[in-house]
């Protein structure tokens, strides 16, 4: 008990943390960190129980974390926002009917039923949150990460969007509207980020290769990386 | 439920803090809980134990702060299972059946379990459309609702229909009374109805409502 | 500031459970704080160390909750000492002063202390009179402000005015810019504009709102 | 960790706890005995420190925690109370201007410094709260009870305030009118409880031993204490 509320020096560590705009991190950031070290025996057991009781296959159990865990992720979604960069007509069915256009390249299923993909342009910057809960596009995104669940981030999101993406290291011009998406019902979003400049020459598998999860979630936006060279 | 989980808007609860090449599970059994939750819903279904939100918010807010997410999962999946009689606290201590016990059934859905996300073709009319004017209703139920509360008394614009979606509404013990197919509106709120002065000026936060959650302006 | 401590109108936080035969302090600690809270303020003023009050409201959520009453103060407490070079943390460490360092001094009040309490006689006519209908301003600054989430742009009416006093809100590091004179009024809402159906339809919630935090209606 | 997630039985705790009307205890309803160990210790120490550079005297520490402690309680707003119900004019002047009405028989000061007082009528039931914070009139009323300080209390008191009476044990009928009354400001209140029938003989002196703390709160209202004996 209490070493939430010391630091090192014996000194209030919370007092450091609860600034209204953290820029840091403490140390502990990522709340697994904290999960009591028996949840790993009580869900073992739980799974061996289910089991046993024929309710649950241990294959098809295998299955889904593998699926999640290799098959589905943001490597989808950079599909997506490639083709809708290189081709306008794609562009115009994502955003007219975005579960459509995604299945198109055979994406869809969980928490991505309802798709809307929500355009970034030079005055307007799209981000997403679920403020309720953690509601998230799977197909497109895979599994949301621990920061888009943590409190600080479902709380900030919009009341604070500007702060919350210069943490991001995203500075906005102060003309650039923000539109904040809080997936309150089964509609979820996807952001479609702005084609950096310098890409011109790049074919759409480079391009899926540099657009980032974060982008798509609208915190980041897409640039080229440094390590890429400079040959665009 | 005016639940720690309605937080849009609060402030200290913590940092952002993205961690760089993030694993999708950081530990096995993450992946396992979620796992069990897919499996096992068909084994909760018929057996009345309304909605997994609504357990999700009922976790007091000391506790649910510092909880991690699959951590929740894995309790309310715990709870339910027990409650709907699927296993017992004997077999959750010890993983193994208990051979007295019967091999659990599959059942047919009941009204009292979590409802389909699914969009409904049923041919309701909306009460209205995009472009229209509205104020989100100021309710507190004690049960779960999906209309936020930064949002309630506040007014905005409707910019979209989704078409018809059951309700996820439950009463104050978690559970439906039925679908009650609503259309589904993107309400468009300006930051600064939202947060006065706070807000940015031109900034705006797009909330998705089922039409009961408004009324006309 | 949005944080935990503006709880009115939450859920899941916790049951009233009252303590028959409750003593006043449950450990000798307790005392010792709230009078090493009062007997320090003279030290603390005049170091700009702003509001108290401010500071509690900084704990994030897990640990205000978390935390007892006297914990919160006693924490503050030493962080504002602490802040102010008053003590430092080897001396807190040990609990023996420091031969090296200088006596403290007691200082005359600075514009960023903490604010009294007492009513102002400065002839300001007040802008409300009881019986005027009023809303309450959305509001959300970063600071100290004593307008409750719950009470923000709902209607009331003025049933008292209390006189003048110095506004306590502070700006987003605690301070203050000076005592900003209001006339405080006492505001009855409905509690169903408060709360819709779920509030009593005969039910008040009275608050006490300084000129500032209103607008006519 | 994990002790508040799991009961006895290896079971969820806090699944129990969270109804919204919760109607009994867990058996860990206070919150100081969560308290971190070591905080007598670092008190004590800040308490020789200030001590050591002359900030602070112990005798008059020691002062102040007695005051508190023997001095200010309940039984100061307990003779307010009772003189109120024997004095009608009293009575009025405590409605008219709680503070000078108070210091007539001898309580002010700190958190007692702008009083008012709210009479309970048979349709109307007045209850205090502080939402934000804990203030309480000290004078009258001493130093304010744990629960009084708790989030459960604070939280709810507003939204549920028929709820959280009926944990007092105060049935209200459905047609009187409750007034909460939220001290966000500078303003302290104290409840102005009804007289019970039954106590017409009884001094003042002897009503002044059956109001209770809770009733000049509001969450209760003052009854005969069966030991009290039937002789009123």
């Amino acid at each position: 008990m209490g070493n939430g509320t010391k630091d090192a020096a014996g000194g209030r560590g919370f007092m450091n943390s609860a600034a209204s705009e953290p820029t840091g991190g403490d140390g502990d950031h990522h709340d697994h960190q904290t999960v009591p070290s028996d949840i790993a025996l009580r869900v073992k057991a739980l799974e061996s129980l289910l089991v046993d009781k024929k309710m649950v296959d241990r294959a098809a159990l295998d299955a889904v974390v593998d699926t999640y865990e290799t098959k589905i992720g943001p490597r989808n979604g950079a599909q997506v926002v490639a083709r809708a960069w290189v081709d306008p007509a794609y562009r115009m069915r994502l955003l007219a009917n975005g579960t459509e256009a995604i299945a198109e390249l055979g994406f869809g299923g969980e928490q991505g039923e309802h798709m809307v993909v929500v355009a970034n342009e030079p005055k307007i910057h799209n981000v997403v949150v679920c403020t309720l809960c953690s509601c998230y596009p799977w197909p497109t995104l895979g599994l949301p990460p621990v920061w888009y669940k943590s409190a600080g981030y479902r709380s900030r999101a919009v009341v604070a969007p500007r702060g919350v993406l210069r943490e991001f290291g995203t500075e906005l011009d102060d003309d650039v509207a923000i539109r904040v998406w809080d997936s309150t019902a089964e509609i979820r979003y996807l952001v479609l980020p702005e084609r950096p400049a310098g890409t011109e020459q790049m074919t759409e598998a480079e391009l899926a290769n540099i657009v980032t999860r974060d982008s798509m979630i609208g915190v980041t936006k897409v640039s080229i990386p440094t390590t890429a060279g400079d040959e665009a | 439920m005016n639940s720690i989980h309605d937080m849009g808007g609060m402030a200290g609860l913590g940092a952002v803090d993205p961690e760089p090449d993030e694993p999708v599970f950081h530990e096995k059994w993450e992946g396992r809980v979620l796992g069990l939750r897919f499996l096992t819903s068909q084994w909760i279904r018929g057996r009345n134990m309304g909605s997994h939100r609504y357990e999700l918010e009922r976790i007091p807010a000391p506790e649910y702060l510092r909880m991690s997410y699959y951590e929740r999962w894995f309790e309310v999946l715990v709870d339910r299972l027990r409650r709907s009689d699927l296993v017992t606290e004997t077999e959750l201590a010890q993983g193994v059946a208990d051979p007295q016990r019967p091999t659990p059934e599959l059942r047919p859905p009941s009204s009292g379990d979590q409802v389909s996300a699914a969009r409904l073709d049923l041919g309701i009319a909306p009460r209205f459309q995009p472009g229209d004017e509205v104020r989100a209703r100021n309710m507190h139920p004690a049960g779960h609702i999906r209309l936020p509360r930064y949002a309630r008394g506040k007014w905005g614009q409707v910019v979209r229909d989704h078409g018809l979606f059951a309700l996820q509404d439950t009463d104050e013990t978690g559970r439906r009374g039925g679908d009650f197919p609503q259309h589904v509106y993107t309400v468009r709120f300006n930051a600064q109805v939202l947060w006065g002065s706070q807000g940015g000026e031109c900034d705006s936060v797009f909330v998705d409502l089922w039409e009961g959650y408004l009324e006309p302006v």
